[in-house]
């Protein structure tokens, strides 16, 4: 069954590195995958965001409009991409910053407080893209949570692996929050 | 007494680029650590009211020409 | 089987061509295209190749012709704008008849345009976008394995021929990343009597020119390249083909829109349409035997070119069709790959 | 405004409201603001044509509110030679980064330079490919990292940064050439200066104008702002250095 | 009636050129085309026009991008490598809209190749040498006469639709001496809201430029294009025909070609061949519904394509014929100018 | 030969026996034979790789006797760069015009000095474009009349003749940078002296060598052959002072 | 009637002007003409030459390989061009420098010691192509003596004018020779 | 007494510029002016058997490497 995701957010708040990550786990999976990050100038201080598919079968094209889910960290990524979520398709929104919340009835939505999460319980903002990740693991499991962490090891480099344990908490936290 | 002047800042306009901060001579601005404007940066905004001197200094070095400096009169 | 590894299309490609023996690269920086001298500059320290970023596209094509011309395996790639500006040099090349690899990682134009993916360079690819008769062998991936694979593919036949060949891919699959297999890497070494190495005493003077005054030695040279052509024509034609066996309508694609197309054949014949995928690999030679015979079937009712540009494959379709069935197109422009639902929407209207 | 107050400073309405998509910290926004301050003080706004590049500030004319063209990369020296030439009553300007003025379009800068086209270059050194994503550029220093040298610029492969303004400078239709940058406040208004010298030595018909700023690039630099205006003054200026290297008829 | 002059080609496009009233010629010497430059810096002081000696062909095509977009009526001209030096620009100029006039004195190719004359830019100028979709108005001359006609007509086209346009003229032409008739020199004062001359108070600033980073603007760009490209396909197709009218047999050839291929239809009709030539003198838009017309009867049976090349405009023509009659490609590359008795000789073999 | 007499000047072999297609008296054929008679000398045909430029030297990969490539107009800096990096232990050199290497090949020129490849230019600075029928160059002397300047050149409408070795000279990567002439014997036995010094710097690999020929085109210019000397002597040498500009470490 | 020639020589003999001159002459008498030079380097030193058409109808082609009439003043050009002259067709060739004769016997040749009668006849051998162009005219009677005078008048640029008589007296003398 | 040297010029190579003539030290080298060579130029030739002091000069200024010099044994 193909799954068609964007994860999208502020540079910086880590959403190509975490769509990233999860391909991998897919790949590992023995799935097919793709990773499409947006690219140009515009991606600078603005929006980031990058399309992940994954499926049993072949990837017919990497760059979709309609999306199974939605992972939106800021609000001009929510405003953007709340109306491409399928019909009983996922959105996860961060929920601490972004101060007005999605409308649509049609979707399942989850409003995940990650950065607060993040900063009070484990106190570092950066990991909060795993937060959310482990929450997406959670709500569709498309992945399992070892994958996540194989990934984690096979594409950290060496001298960031101390951060391993760290990103492990912040996914399980993820997963305790859905 | 008031402040020799002072400085508006358009908050969504700002990128919290710092450099406003850093050439006060006066160390009157500060960006806001503990919050974000609509494109998520942390803005400038004027710390201690009384020390402006309206050198400009900040204006002149603002990239986004976010700053207004106003200076007292007579 | 070889290394698995999670890549960039342009990593891939820059990967490929290390393991291909490249010898030397010579490029200039354009988006969506850059990865791939940033890969190498990252890779340099690993293995021997020379590496230079040029101060132009213009520099870069003439390097790669200086550094074929040297008897190396040597290659560039660019982006659509950086493309136009080597059209000089690989006019030179082709007539010099000097074995390379240029890669062109499209982007929507025309002019400055945008860096989204395209498929608007067609015609420049394979009617020859410089002065005079020339053809490139150009090959078009649509995954980045076969950047991998094309680009592997492409130092071989380079040299098999002495022509250069041109890799037309676009910034979707420059940019994605997929699953990619990897070949062991393999030693390169050219046996190429017709180098300028440096003239031993025991040969002629080696000299490498695309300068030939006289008419008659112009019209002789370029016999020559025709009969090259020919022979490239009747050797190297590559497709794939998906569902054509009992199709009824007729998609071709190449490059990142034939992975949609695909979808819109599985689709299509979930909606009860026989759909079938021609999809040329080989845009140059172009596969017109394949698509006259398909036309020539009385089961085949139309033909489709699908493509991100306004119409240009379509015109060798036709041509390979020539007008035995009716032969419609659809594109989108501006870097939008068209999806399976409009296509097949479109579709819909014409049969 | 708060009472007793008055407006000493604000951004010039030769600006537009367009919201800059430069980075932040980015002195193509400084340069963009106190060039259109002078466009507005010396009124020339309606005899201004000016020419931007590709680059970071290939949007340009979104930003500066006066008629403008986008040139080929590295061509804007070409273009605005045309433009002097057939309107020789405007102000003219080409606005170009390092990569498009002193890599790919160096022989457009040399020539337009030794006929003397009556233009001003403004000429943002940032020492890197900012638009597309950080790579070396000819003017980057020794051993400085970029992502097409990760392992930084080594002078034996890629050769020494190139000094613009100092072989422009020597050639006889060059009337102008000044080295300036914006890491702070006094030579921001330095620089506002001489792009004002330049402008009214363009009235004069005396010869080109070229003025290199020596700019930043927080995001190729992988720093911050403040960090980036520490290593102008600490590295970039020490190789580049300030100054006005040619007056009209020296 | 006009001034009568004997001229070469060259310097008779130059004169057009003034006549039209050009303000602005930016080029840079190359045979066999350097006569136009020559001629206008000798009469330069007669006239008020700019004239400059680029420091390249790249600078001259971006030089005419900065003087059209300044509003000025400008040109340049140039010859085969020199021409494909200029795709980027051409594309730069098509997509920002502005009007000029190039002129390419095509010679021998590929590479450094001949100067002697050629035709084998014919897909370099019609389907587009740059990136992107766009396309030139291309004028074909094959008289002294029609350089400077098509000269004339080309400034006008350019500044009616706001598009490049290419004289696509050779070595022949461009170098032969024939009889002129010289109009009357126009004033030229162009009314160009768009141009970038200084924002005045009353209007909001222009800027030209061909960067659309948002995929739907670049495609809204390329939609907007494509419509004009289909007016003038609608309005401006041009062509010459001779003695088709009860032909049997039809050769379709431009240039200085069209000219030997007019002395073949006698030598044939003395032979009792039913011969006739369409002559296409816009190759783009190319005259397709009229070949296609011609195809449709019963009457003609086949077509030749001649041409200076290996087979160009040869695509065009089976395109318009689509597969309705068999059409053939005689050819000559080199520089050599095909005899009307090799052309005939070759027609025997076929029909 | 006669009874009692010996050669001591003779044609080299490193010249192929090709008749060489120049005008009477040119330059061009006077730097072909000294080269090759030092690429003999030095015993170099084995190791030497050539790029011609487009120019009247297009041809000369008919006359020099060793592996030669023919360039794009105005690139041989960049082809002779890739050439030299491809085969660092060859003896590589480029031989242009100057409508090649100071127009058209400017960027190309200038960036193969700055990164101080290590190869020879010969600059054949004939003050204009022989091959194309005479032409302005960027090297045209002011008041000299051309083809595109039949009136003369005007330096306020296209410059000052461009001085390409005072340019080149201050690059870091270049190691040698001389001009000379041929318009005397002394002169041509002092160019063929200089070029020796290039080949040998060459072989130390301590950076670009730039050797530039003041030249002559009697057809271009249109006068006689020994004319065109007098010329020389009396305009273009005054403009374009002969001399070593730069030895390596200088 | 198409009269297809050529007029080849060194590049300094006038082969190109007075094959211009010609074409023109012919311009005047109002019929159709086409003059094409042989351009490039190999004119430099080398020969040159121009080919020269002249119908009552319009050129179809410029370039021709077979010629009505050949003239040739030096020995290369004799022997490039005397096969390509048509049958019963017309070759003068400058026969006090060219030493080997031509052999064709199928053609009308012409032998005229212009070099040598312009030497010492008209004491100035510049003019050697005028009394060539003369005896062409002769022979061929291609355009009248008087248009070749007209095209000389208008041709000529103004300070040359004084050097028609001694044109004219070349012309005449080449007619005098056949 | 014979000459110091002598020098061996191929007639038809010779395109008659003239440079050897114009730098002779001792006016020895002429063009034939009454004779052209199968190219059509007036050759240079010896006009001054007696001259020659093998200098060299017209052989090194020579374009067309044409002249070839002897000089007297012992
Ligand atoms: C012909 C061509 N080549 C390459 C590019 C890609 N490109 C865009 S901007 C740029 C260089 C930008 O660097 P610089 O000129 O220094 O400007 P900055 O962004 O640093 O201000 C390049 C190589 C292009 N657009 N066109
Ligand atoms: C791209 C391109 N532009 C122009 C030309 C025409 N062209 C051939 S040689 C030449 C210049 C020759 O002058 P120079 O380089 O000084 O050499 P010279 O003949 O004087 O030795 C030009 C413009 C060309 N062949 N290719
Ligand atoms: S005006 Fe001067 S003192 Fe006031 S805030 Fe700005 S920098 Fe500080
Ligand atoms: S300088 Fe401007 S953009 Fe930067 S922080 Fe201060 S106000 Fe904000
Ligand atoms: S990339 Fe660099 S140059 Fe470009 S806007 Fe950002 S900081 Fe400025
Ligand atoms: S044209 Fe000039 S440079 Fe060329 S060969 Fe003749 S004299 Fe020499
Ligand atoms: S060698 Fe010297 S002396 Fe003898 S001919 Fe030559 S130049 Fe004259
Ligand atoms: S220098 Fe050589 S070519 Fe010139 S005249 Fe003397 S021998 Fe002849
Ligand atoms: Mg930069
Ligand atoms: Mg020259």
């Amino acid at each position: 069954m193909l799954n068609e995701m964007i994860f999208a957010g502020f540079g910086g708040q880590g959403v190509l590195s975490m769509g990233k990550l999860l391909a991998y786990a897919a790949m590992k999976e023995g799935k097919e995958i793709s990773w499409m990050p947006s690219y140009g100038p515009e991606m600078r201080g603005g929006t980031a965001n990058c399309m992940v598919n994954v499926s049993e079968n072949p990837i017919s094209s990497p760059i979709v409009t309609k999306y199974d889910v939605v992972v939106a960290l800021n609000l001009p990524s929510l405003n953007k991409f709340e109306p491409s979520v399928k019909e009983n398709g996922i959105l996860i929104w961060e929920s601490s910053t972004i101060k007005d919340p999605p409308e649509r009835k049609d979707i399942k939505i989850y409003p995940i407080p990650a950065v607060e999460k993040a900063n009070t319980e484990l106190k570092n903002v950066k990991v909060m893209n795993m937060l959310i990740l482990g929450a997406l693991v959670k709500i569709n499991n498309i992945v399992k949570k070892e994958s996540l962490l194989v990934a984690l090891e096979e594409t950290l480099p060496e001298r960031h692996h101390k951060l391993i344990p760290l990103n492990e908490k912040a996914i399980e936290l993820g997963m305790s929050l859905v | 007494m008031p402040a020799k002047g002072y400085v508006d800042i358009i908050v969504d306009a700002c990128k919290g680029c710092g450099l406003c901060v850093t050439n006060c001579p006066t160390q009157c601005l500060d960006l806001k650590k503990d919050d974000t404007n609509s494109y998520g940066y942390h803005y400038s905004y004027m710390a201690d009211e009384d020390k402006c001197i309206a050198c400009m200094n900040c204006a002149v070095m603002c990239p986004d020409s976010v700053i207004t400096v106003y200076k007292k009169t007579g | 089987m070889g290394e698995i590894r999670f890549m960039k299309g342009n990593e891939a490609l820059a990967e490929a061509a290390i393991r291909a023996g490249m010898q030397g690269y010579f490029g200039y920086p354009i988006t969506p295209q850059s990865e791939v001298i940033e890969y190498l500059a990252a890779e340099k320290p690993n293995h021997n190749y020379t590496l230079l970023q040029a101060e132009s596209e213009v520099a870069s094509i003439n390097m790669v012709y200086g550094g074929a011309a040297a008897g190396s395996r040597v290659m560039t790639t660019t982006s659509s704008p950086g493309y136009s500006l080597m059209q000089e040099g690989v006019s030179y090349i082709a007539c010099a008849e000097l074995p390379c690899v240029i890669a062109n990682i499209a982007r929507g134009g025309p002019g400055l345009g945008t860096i989204q993916p395209g498929q608007g360079d067609y015609f420049q690819a394979v009617k020859g976008g410089g002065h005079g008769d020339y053809r490139l062998i150009v090959l078009a991936p649509n995954s980045v394995q076969e950047m991998v694979d094309f680009t592997i593919l492409g130092f071989d036949l380079a040299d098999k021929y002495r022509t250069p060949v041109l890799v037309l891919s676009d910034g979707a699959i420059g940019q994605m990343m997929e699953k990619v297999v990897l070949p062991e890497p393999k030693q390169y070494n050219p046996d190429k009597p017709w180098a300028t190495t440096g003239k031993t005493h025991d040969r002629e003077r080696n000299y490498i020119t695309s300068l030939y005054i006289q008419s008659e030695h112009m019209e002789k040279k370029n016999i020559e390249l025709q009969k090259k052509f020919d022979l490239i024509e009747k050797n190297e034609i590559r497709y794939e083909e998906y569902k054509t066996e009992d199709a009824e309508v007729i998609i071709v694609a190449y490059g990142v829109t034939s992975r949609s197309s695909k979808k819109v054949v599985d689709l299509a014949r979930e909606g009860g349409i026989k759909m079938g995928l021609l999809r040329p690999i080989t845009l140059w030679p172009f596969p017109k035997e394949r698509i006259s015979e398909l036309a020539a079937s009385d089961r085949v009712k139309s033909f489709f070119s699908v493509e991100m540009s306004a119409g240009q494959m379509v015109e060798d379709v036709k041509l390979a069709v020539n007008g035995k069935k009716p032969t419609y197109f659809y594109g989108r422009t501006g870097g939008i790959i068209p999806t399976p639902e409009e296509i097949i929407d479109f579709i819909k209207t014409k049969v | 405004m708060k009472e007793g107050y008055e407006v000493i400073y604000k951004k010039p309405k030769t600006l537009t409201d367009n919201r800059m998509h430069y980075c932040p910290g980015c002195i193509h926004g400084i340069v963009h603001k106190i060039f259109m301050e002078l466009i507005e003080e010396m009124d020339l706004q309606e005899r201004t044509v000016g020419v931007c590049p590709v680059g970071c500030s290939v949007f340009a004319y979104d930003y500066m509110n006066v008629d403008m063209q986008e040139a080929a990369h590295g061509r804007a020296g070409a273009v605005a030679t045309a433009v002097k030439r057939m309107l020789p009553d405007r102000i003219v300007f080409s606005y170009q980064g390092d990569g498009d003025l002193a890599a790919i379009g160096t022989a457009e800068t040399i020539h337009a330079c030794n006929r003397g086209e009556n233009f001003l270059f403004i000429f943002i050194n940032n020492g890197i490919y900012g638009m597309t994503g950080g790579q070396m550029a000819p003017t980057t220093l020794n051993l400085q990292k970029t992502t097409t040298s990760p392992y930084g610029r080594e002078t034996k492969d890629s050769g020494a940064a190139i000094k613009m303004t100092e072989i422009v400078k020597d050639l006889e239709g060059v009337a102008y050439a000044a080295r300036v940058s914006c890491n702070t406040p006094a030579n921001v208004r330095k620089t506002k200066r001489i792009l004002k010298r330049a402008l009214e030595i363009q009235e004069q018909d005396l010869g080109t104008q070229f003025v290199e700023v020596v700019s930043n690039c927080p995001s190729g630099w992988r720093c911050t702002p403040v960090e980036s205006m520490e290593w102008i003054k600490d590295k970039s200026i020490p190789y580049y250095p300030l100054g006005v290297f040619k007056e009209p008829g020296k």
